[in-house]
Order: structure tokens, then C-alpha cells, then sequence
């Protein structure tokens, strides 16, 4: 019988999570390590189309059972509900626009630590389906969407004193559905349905082999960029802090007990906790940055990127799935 | 004429844009991926994603458009944060005559 | 028996061609996705090099036999005609510098739409031989040298009335021979035959095995910027669309009745149809921009990147083989 | 001292500074890859290959040789495209003496 | 204001930091990467390494301050090598008057 | 038997090594081929996790003996011994400053001409151990910190005149010991070791198959900025010139001879003469510009960069390998 501790061990005994670390660490012993931005945005563009075409083409073998379809609706219902309740308890604290803002970053997903978990459940020897990262990309926007709705909504009065700035509902509809994070993940998703088996093989020798590898590199940068971001932290008080971690937790839990009762499997429900529990730090920010420029993004960037997304693919993931692992059988 | 150089955050590009061409500036050039330092914090030209990230722009204009024009950019900055600055220059032009420089 | 239409749905439900949909998709949708230049310029050094080498090995194992010489003939052959004819074609419309520009882009060729047919040939399983990257090779550079002859002749009298602006062939003939795409498929290529097996198999986990995955990645940033090129095409009329579209059927047929003629191979005829069919938008624009900077850009570059390129790799290639196919057997 | 700057098409940097060594400019900064919108079209930085793309140059130097650089300038503009703006500037060299300053 | 422009090599960009806080510099632009040529020669931006490489900062600040920042950079082009130019600019705030506009 | 030039021609008809000489002759040829910065970037990055991850897999394999305790004793010694007897030599011509810039580039190591021999083994059927890469790592600072001594005792007198500079230590330590290449290298050989055997196979298909192509891809780029860098040299004079080929011959017959009375391997006496012979051309060269910016960077880098490391990759090599071959059969 595998231990917590095994788990956790298990986990971070991985090199792309060392090389997260690795990364940090660098900065706080002020190496000069850097990685220039045409780098990262190579490595997220190769992880996006590589779990893209991979989920499609997996889809593309299994079709769209009932099943898949409930793992999908259960995504976009956890996609809806995170954002509403954490706004309500970051309205404790915050005022409307950090308060939107911070709930649709915790609302959306961060696909590195999807696939960190994917990684994992590969290590375990864990099944699970191709099916769920149809189910990350349907959780990417919503939150986004009900961000907005109550940065807008609880923000009328203080707006009719201002000049009359409409929303652009327009703009924002395309930031939610076709920021270049969704529009690629959907693309390469869709892709990977339409080319099916020989399309995957044709593509597995750069997207599947290479993937861990990928991995590792743009979480040495992820290092660093959060890393880089900590200092902030001081500045947030405890409040937002424990946000950071605790929030993580009760929406995997939330996404557990869900995966439970409508009979998901372990592989699954690890994944949806982790969707459910994982923070944006890409397409979100810049999206309430844009329609929410209110709203500090030196609050919900480095909540998310050095707080949320530490603690999830370092400890998270073995908790959730110690959680599950217990509950299952 | 006036040089008006305009630091920014990426992500209000287009924005910035539209009001150029609200305002009738046709022309502009821009640097991207700039760094800097200001009362907002550090942005940086190493980030993941696009918050915390500058844009560097000028454009040329006639002086008698600048009024119209840094009233519109002073919203701007109101809003989304930034710094502007203006100079005087001499634009060289193929057609120009030799006078002009003597006289800037 | 394959129809037409079955060879069009087998050339486009290949990963790349469809990446170049997505993004020229992206510009339609205004989505944000962007790719930066350095990633561009990798992708492109890494074909080339790809291209060059592997061609390089397979020369090295063939030697140059009577009918490789015969196809390498046939190839330089075409690529001093096709500026020729398409020169007085376009004078119909266009002044003596964009003539000259575009018809030594038409002359010229496109590596990725050979590499397109090189895959397209072998989803099919039909041989072709690897002396055609020489082939290609050879006909990067005639084209230049035609046009700039045709400017600097027929522009005489023009340039009798300016200052006396010498043409520098020394620097026009280093354009033609030593740019950058020429210089390094010339290069590998050299390398591929001196370091013969031992040396591809040294080199092809990266330039072969990944070779489809990148070209992918590579057609996906082509789609983005012959997308946002599109625009300039409304400007040129319907003649220069129409020359765009008709001339690389002329040019391949040309190709193609010269190969049935000389006897070339299938696979061989198809490749040689679209080097004569496709268009330079690196090589050639750039050496047309500095030795001919009163032709317009918005002219050549468009029509070849965002008009005859897409035509090539999704319609033109299997049409070639269509026509190649009836006529062979 | 005066400030030249110079926005030009990428592929004809070697002429520019063939240019400059002809009028006797010994020194310059360059940022390549810059974006801009003017007469010609947009300019950006993504671009396959080297066509539509700018590059910004500056190089301070002397007001006598500013008359026999600029003409060199303008006719390069004729031919190439491009943009080109002068403006006073100070340079401050480690010899200068603080009254220079003072003085500007 | 006073623009201040520094031109130096990459690998001091620490030891210019630290001076600008030294003497009170809060805000400050940097562009990383940039060419040139002077008395040292070429410096280019694709380098293996981080020796001859060049970044491009700028400053805008009070004149009051002018004198004691220029001493600074003074030794530290001494040591360092680089270039520094100064120009006036007018810095346009949310609040500030139409007013300094026309006085500029 | 093999002969010397047997052995060099073994070497140079390797892909990697003709790419760096294609480098070379595109600057001479003046093609304008150029690879911009963050892709030189992005290989040095990856050759150093590479070969960080790969000596630490061995290292967890073989365990520490008293075997590879003498080997990285060895290493460390000709690290502290090289920069001291070079500068001695170096005085000869050179100020203190720029003589101890000189002698800490020597005594330094370059990991590009490492990996250069490691292949040239590899196609020997050489055995060699791959905790000669900890070997390595150990010896990229010692010589930073010898060459700064040497400064700052031999420039006392100098420095009493101008203003009281303090060596500000904590940073040259830093530099030294934390600079990018060797944290990273440092940090992959750990992270090699702890993940062991499981690590290394989800890291090889990137780190290990793709090795040698990006090797040769870095050398390309190697190549232009080696030749870029020639013209510096006729500055300098024959004495330096020369310097910088016999030093790496003494350094690395030096090596070859400590190797030989401590009865290493003859894989591993390669890989410490060429370690010993070979010379810093990004890691030490900053420490030194930062530490001594008295010193000329256009006398020590030009020197190690297009003269030594040209000659190393090339000659000296398949020298060094034919010495060791005599001495040791
Ligand atoms: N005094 C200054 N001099 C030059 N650039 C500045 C200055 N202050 C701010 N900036 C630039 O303007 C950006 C935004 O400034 P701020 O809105 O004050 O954070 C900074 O990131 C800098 O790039
Ligand atoms: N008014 C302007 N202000 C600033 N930059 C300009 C302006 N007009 C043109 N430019 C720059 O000069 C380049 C060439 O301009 P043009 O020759 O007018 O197309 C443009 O791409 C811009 O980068
Ligand atoms: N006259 C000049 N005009 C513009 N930039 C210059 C000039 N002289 C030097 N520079 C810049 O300053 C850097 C250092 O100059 P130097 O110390 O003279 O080698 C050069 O690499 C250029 O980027
Ligand atoms: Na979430
Ligand atoms: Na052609
Ligand atoms: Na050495």
C-alpha cells in the first residue's frame, strides 16, 4: 500500500518538477538564469497543440459516449460554480473589480498543471481518459464570463459617475472563446479528431515523445517568472494567501465529491479535481487586465502563479489523489 | 514638429491604436518587449502571458494636432496606466529644403 | 481507383496542411494567437537544414546517375523559362520593375510546398528520389538572375534621365547564390553526401523524425502571416489573383510535359510540377527589394504568399498528381 | 550636438551604413526588428523573411557634418522609404565639463 | 524634465541600476539587445555570451536632479565605457495643465 | 592501425563539426545567414541540461568510487595549475589585468569541445565515464577565482592611486560559482542523480536522441560568431595567436600526463586534456568583464573563441586522442 509521503515522493521525485524548483531556486540565490520570451512562448505553444492533438486524437478512438459526456458537463458545471462562490468569499476582503477578478482566475484551469497530473497518473500506472482535455478546454472560459458579469454588475453605480464606459461585450466575448491559449487548444483538439490515428503518428515524434522533455524546460521557466513574482506575496497579507491554498483544495474537493457521486473513475476524478482546483496565469489575467483594468494584477498573478500553482503540482496532486485513492476504494 | 513617444502595457495595444487613428495619427513606430521601471513596479520583457509587460511608441505629428491628441493620450493614461512624453524635431523629408535645417 | 476528390481530402486531412487553416483562421477570427520571429526563423533553418541533409544522404547512396542529371537539367530548364514567358505576361499589366519582381518570384520555388508534396507522395506510397532537394537547389537562383536582367535591359532609357545608379552585379549575383535559404540548403546538402548514412543517422532523430511535427508548427505561422497579407489583395485586381492561381497550373503543366516527355518518374514529375509551379516569398522578395526597390512588395509577396502558396499546398497538389496519374498510366 | 533618427527597411541596413561610413559616421545605435505604420503599409515584426520589416537607427554627431549627412539621408529616403527625424541633444562625455550642462 | 539616455554594455546593467537608486532614480526604460558602434567597436545582439553586448536606457527626471545623476554616470562611463545624451522633454501627467503645454 | 589523419578525418566527417566550418564560411562567403540571439540561447540552454542530466543518470548508476574521486581530484587540480603557469606566460606580453583575464579563460573549460570529444569517443567505440561531466562542472569556476586573485594582488599599486574600488567578492563568488552555465549544469547533474534511471528515460527522448542534431545546429551558429569574431585577431599580434594554440597543446599534454601516472582510461584521459586544454568563452569572459573590466574583451574572447576552440574541434581532438593512443597501448 503506497503512503502519502510515497505519493507526494512519487511526485516530486519527476524531473520536470525539479526543474520547477530548480528554476526558483535560481532566484533566490540571484543566478542569472534566464530564458528570453520567444523560448517560453515556444514551449506553451508546443504543450497547447501537443495536448490538443493528443486529446483529439484519443477522442477520435473512443467517440462520444454517454459517459464522456457527463465527465464534460460536470467540467463546465465546476467551471460556472468556482467562480460565483470564491467571489463571494473574496468579497470579504476585496473590493468588486479584485474581487471578479481573482474568482475568474481560480474559475479557469492552468493546462501545465493538468498535464503535470497526466504525468503522474502515467507514473502510477493510472487510467484515465483523452476525453478530459475536451473537458479543460470547455472549463477555460466560462469563468472569464462570470468574472466580467459581476466585475459589471456590482460595479454599476460607482460607473455612472464616471463617463459612460460600455462594456465591449464584443471584445470580451472573443478574449473568453478565442484568447490564443483556447482558440489553439481547440484548434490542435480538433485537428486531432479530424486526422485521427495516422494524423497522431504523423505528429507523435515532435508532440508525444518529446513532451516530457518540453515539460521540464518550460517549468524551469515557470521557475523563474514565479519565483520572480514572490516578492509580491509579502504585500497581499494572510488573507489572500490562505486563499491561494485553501481555495485550491476545497474546489478539488468539490470536484471529488462530484467525480464521486456520479461514478467517474479515479484517473478521471483526478483530473477534474485538478482542473477544478488549478488557477489561470496566462489567458485570464490578461483577459480581466484588459476588460477589468481596475481590477490590481499584482494581486491575482502572483496569488496564482506563485502561490496556487506551486502547491499544486507539488503537494496537490498527491493530496487529491490520496483523497480519492481512499474514497474510491 | 512634435515627437510624442508613449510607454504602455502590451496588452492595451490595440486600444492605443484605435485612439491614434480616432485622433488622425497615421503613422507611428513601435517597439515591443520593452522593460522598465515606474511606480506600477517592474515590467519585464521574460514574462509567461502578457500582464506585466511594456510596449515603447512614437509618432511624429504636426503641432497643430497636439493638443486634441494628449488630451485623448492623458485619458489613456488615466485609465490604464503609462507615461508620455513629448519633444520637438525636426522631420527630414525628401522634398524638404536645406533652410529648414538651419532654421529648426 | 482514387478520384480527384479523394486525393484533395488525403492531401488536406494531414496535420500540417491543416495547421496552415488554423492560422490563417486566427487572422479571420481575430484571434491573438502570434508566433515570434525567432521561432520562425528556427522553424525555417531547421527544414532547410532538414531538407538539405536528407537529400544529401540520399545522393550519397544513389551517386549521380544519367537520369539524375537528366532531372536536374529539366529543372534548371524550367527555372529560366518560367520568369521568361511569365515576364511578358505580366507586362500586359504591370510596369518593367514589378514584372521583372514578380515573374522572378514565380521563377523561383518554394521549399515548404515541395517538402507539402514530399509528405503528400509519401501518404500515397509513391517513390520519388532525393536528388529532387538538388534539383530544387538549382533552381533557387536563375529565377533572380532572369528578372534583374529583364529590369536592368528593359528599364534602360528610365534610368538614362536619374543619376547614373550602376547596377552592382557583384552584390545582386551574392544575393541570387548566397542568400541565407540557398547558402544553407547548399550546405547541408554537401554535408548529407560527404557524411553519407553514418551521418543522417547521426542527425535524424532530429531532422527527420521531427520533420512532419515542425513543418506543422511551421505552416501554422505561414497561415498567420499569409493570412494578414491578405488584405493588400484587394488593391491588385482580378488580373494579378487570376495570374496567381492560373500560372502555377501553366508552369506545372509545362513541368509535367517535359517529364512525361523526358521519362521521368511519377513521384518525380509531380515534384518537379510544383517547383515550377510554386513561388519564392523569402529568397526572392528579399533580393527583388534591394536590387529592384521600385517594384512594389504589396505586389509580389502577396501573391505569392498569401494567393499561390495556399493554392499549391492544398488544391495544386493533388491536381498535379490527378493530371500526372491519367497521363503516366 | 544632433540626434539622427533614422526608421528604414531592414534589407537595405547595409547600404545605410555604407552610407554613414561615406559621410564620415563613425558611430550609431541600432534596434532591429521594429514595427511601424506609415505611408508604406504596416511594418511588423513577425514577418517570414525579411520584407515589411524596420529597423530604427540613431547616431549623434557634430552640426557641422549634420547639412552633408542629411543630404546623403534624403536621398536614401527617395529611393528606400523610410523616416528621419533630428533633434538637439546633449552628449555627455566623461571629460565634459559641468558647464556644458548649464549651457544647453 | 530632462530625458537621459545611456548606452552600455549588457552585463552592467546591475551596477547602472544600483546607480540610479543611489541616486534616487525610481522610474527608468530599458531596452535589451540593441547594436551599435563606437570607439569599442561593434557591439551586436546575437552574441554566444553576454560580452559585446549593448541595452539602451532611458530616464526621465527633475533638472534639479540633473547634476548629481550626470556625475554618476560620468564615472560609470569612465569605468564601463558607453555613451549618454541628455534632452529636454516635456512629460505629460493626468494632471497637468494645458497650460505647460504651450509653455514648453 | 589507424593513422593520425585517419583519426582526423574521423572527426571532421562529423556533421556537427562541418556545420561549424559551414558557419565559418558563411561569414567569409558574406551570405547573410544569422541565427538570432534566443535560438543560441535555447541550444546552450538545452547542451547544458543534456549534458547535466545524462552524467547524472551515470553518476547514479556507477555510485561513487575511489576511481572517480582520482578523476575529479585531477580535474580540479588542472584547473588551479593551468590558470596559474599561463599567467605567468602571459605577463610576458600583457598587463596584469589583461593577462589575468587570459590565463582564468584558459583555465577554464569549454563544454561545447566536452561534448565535441564525448561524440568522437562515441564513433571510436571509446569508453569513457560519465561522471567526467561532474569532472567538468567542477572546473568551470576555480580559474575565476585564481584569475581574480591575481588581479587584485598584482594591481594593488595601480588601485591605491584612484578612487578606493573594493573588490566586492560576495559577487565575483557569485559569478564564479552561481553563474548560469555552471548552476544549470550543476543543477541537471543533480537532478539526473536523484531521478536516476526512471528520469533519464522520460528525459532521453529529448535530451539524449536530439542531442547531436542540436549540437550541430549550435555549432552553426558557433561558426558565425567564431568567424564574426576573426578580424579582432590581426589586433593582436603573433604571440597571442600563437598562445592560443600551443596552450591548449601544453595544457592538454599536461592533462594527458597527470592521466597516464594516475592511470585513467583513455576515454577519460581525452576528456580531462581536452577539458585542460580547452578555453571559456561565455561563462568566464563575463565573470571577467564584470570582475576586471580593465582587461580588453576583444583580446580574451576573440582568442578563445576563433582560435582555440576552432583548433580544438578540429585538430586537436584526433591530437590529443593519437597521443594518448601511443602512450597508453
Ligand atoms: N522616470 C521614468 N523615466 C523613464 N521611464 C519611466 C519613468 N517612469 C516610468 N517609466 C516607464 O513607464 C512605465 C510605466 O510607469 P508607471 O506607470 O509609473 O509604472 C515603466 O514601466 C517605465 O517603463
Ligand atoms: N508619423 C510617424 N511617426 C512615427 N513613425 C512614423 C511616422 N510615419 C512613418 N513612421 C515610421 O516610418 C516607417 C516608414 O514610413 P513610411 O515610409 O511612411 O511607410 C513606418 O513603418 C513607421 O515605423
Ligand atoms: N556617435 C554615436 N551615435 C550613436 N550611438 C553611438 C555613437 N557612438 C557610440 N554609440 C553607441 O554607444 C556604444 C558604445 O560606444 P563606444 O563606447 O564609443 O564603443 C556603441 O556600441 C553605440 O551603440
Ligand atoms: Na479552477
Ligand atoms: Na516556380
Ligand atoms: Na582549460
Amino acid at each position: 500500500m503506497t503512503t502519502n509521503l510515497d505519493l507526494i515522493i512519487q511526485n516530486i521525485l519527476n524531473p520536470p518538477i525539479l526543474f520547477f524548483f530548480l528554476g526558483m531556486l535560481a532566484v533566490f540565490v540571484k543566478s542569472d538564469l534566464s530564458i528570453p520570451q520567444p523560448l517560453s512562448k515556444f514551449f506553451s505553444l508546443f504543450l497547447l497543440i501537443a495536448i490538443g492533438l493528443h486529446g483529439g486524437y484519443e477522442l477520435s478512438q473512443s467517440g462520444l459516449t454517454p459517459y464522456i459526456l457527463k465527465a464534460l458537463s460536470l467540467a463546465v458545471l465546476m467551471a460556472i460554480l468556482v467562480p460565483i462562490y470564491s467571489y463571494f468569499i473574496l468579497k470579504i476582503k476585496l473590493d468588486v473589480y479584485n474581487a471578479a477578478a481573482v474568482s475568474a482566475t481560480y474559475g479557469s484551469i492552468s493546462a501545465v498543471t493538468f498535464i503535470t497530473g497526466v504525468t503522474y497518473l502515467q507514473s502510477l500506472g493510472v487510467e484515465y481518459g483523452g476525453y478530459m482535455v475536451a473537458a479543460m478546454t470547455l472549463m477555460e472560459s466560462p469563468a472569464i464570463i462570470v468574472g466580467l458579469v459581476f466585475a459589471v454588475y456590482f460595479a454599476r453605480d460607482k460607473n455612472k459617475k464616471g463617463e459612460s464606459e460600455k462594456t465591449n461585450w464584443g471584445e470580451i466575448l472573443r478574449e473568453a472563446f478565442l484568447n490564443p491559449s483556447v482558440y489553439l487548444l481547440m484548434g490542435a483538439l480538433t485537428i486531432g479528431i479530424v486526422t485521427g490515428k495516422n494524423g497522431w503518428e504523423s505528429m507523435s515524434p515532435l508532440f508525444g515523445d518529446l513532451f516530457k522533455g518540453i515539460l521540464a524546460f518550460f517549468l524551469l521557466d515557470m521557475g523563474l517568472v514565479a519565483a520572480k513574482r514572490m516578492h509580491e506575496l509579502k504585500k497581499l497579507g494572510p488573507f489572500l494567501i490562505i486563499f491561494a491554498i485553501l481555495m485550491p483544495i476545497v474546489n478539488a474537493s468539490v470536484g471529488i465529491a462530484l467525480a464521486y457521486f456520479f461514478e467517474l473513475t479515479k484517473g478521471d476524478a483526478l483530473l477534474l479535481a485538478l482542473l477544478s482546483g488549478s488557477a489561470s496565469y496566462i489567458a485570464v489575467p490578461a483577459a480581466m487586465r484588459l476588460s477589468v483594468p481596475e481590477a490590481n494584477p499584482s494581486i491575482y498573478l502572483p496569488l496564482s502563479l506563485a502561490v496556487t500553482f506551486p502547491f499544486n503540482i507539488s503537494l496537490g496532486i498527491p493530496l487529491y489523489y490520496f483523497i480519492i485513492n481512499n474514497i474510491w476504494s | 514638429m512634435k515627437k510624442i513617444e508613449i510607454i504602455f502595457e502590451t496588452i492595451y495595444l490595440n486600444r492605443l491604436l484605435d485612439l491614434f487613428s480616432e485622433k488622425g495619427i497615421l503613422g507611428y513606430t513601435l517597439i515591443r518587449d520593452i522593460e522598465g521601471k515606474g511606480s506600477t513596479g517592474m515590467k519585464s520583457s521574460d514574462q509567461i502571458g502578457d500582464i506585466f509587460r511594456s510596449n515603447y511608441i512614437f509618432t511624429i505629428c504636426e503641432e497643430e494636432k497636439l493638443d486634441s491628441i494628449i488630451e485623448g493620450i492623458r485619458d489613456f493614461i488615466k485609465r490604464y496606466g503609462g507615461k508620455c512624453m513629448v519633444t520637438d524635431v525636426l522631420l527630414i523629408t525628401p522634398t524638404v529644403t536645406d533652410q529648414n535645417l538651419k532654421n529648426e
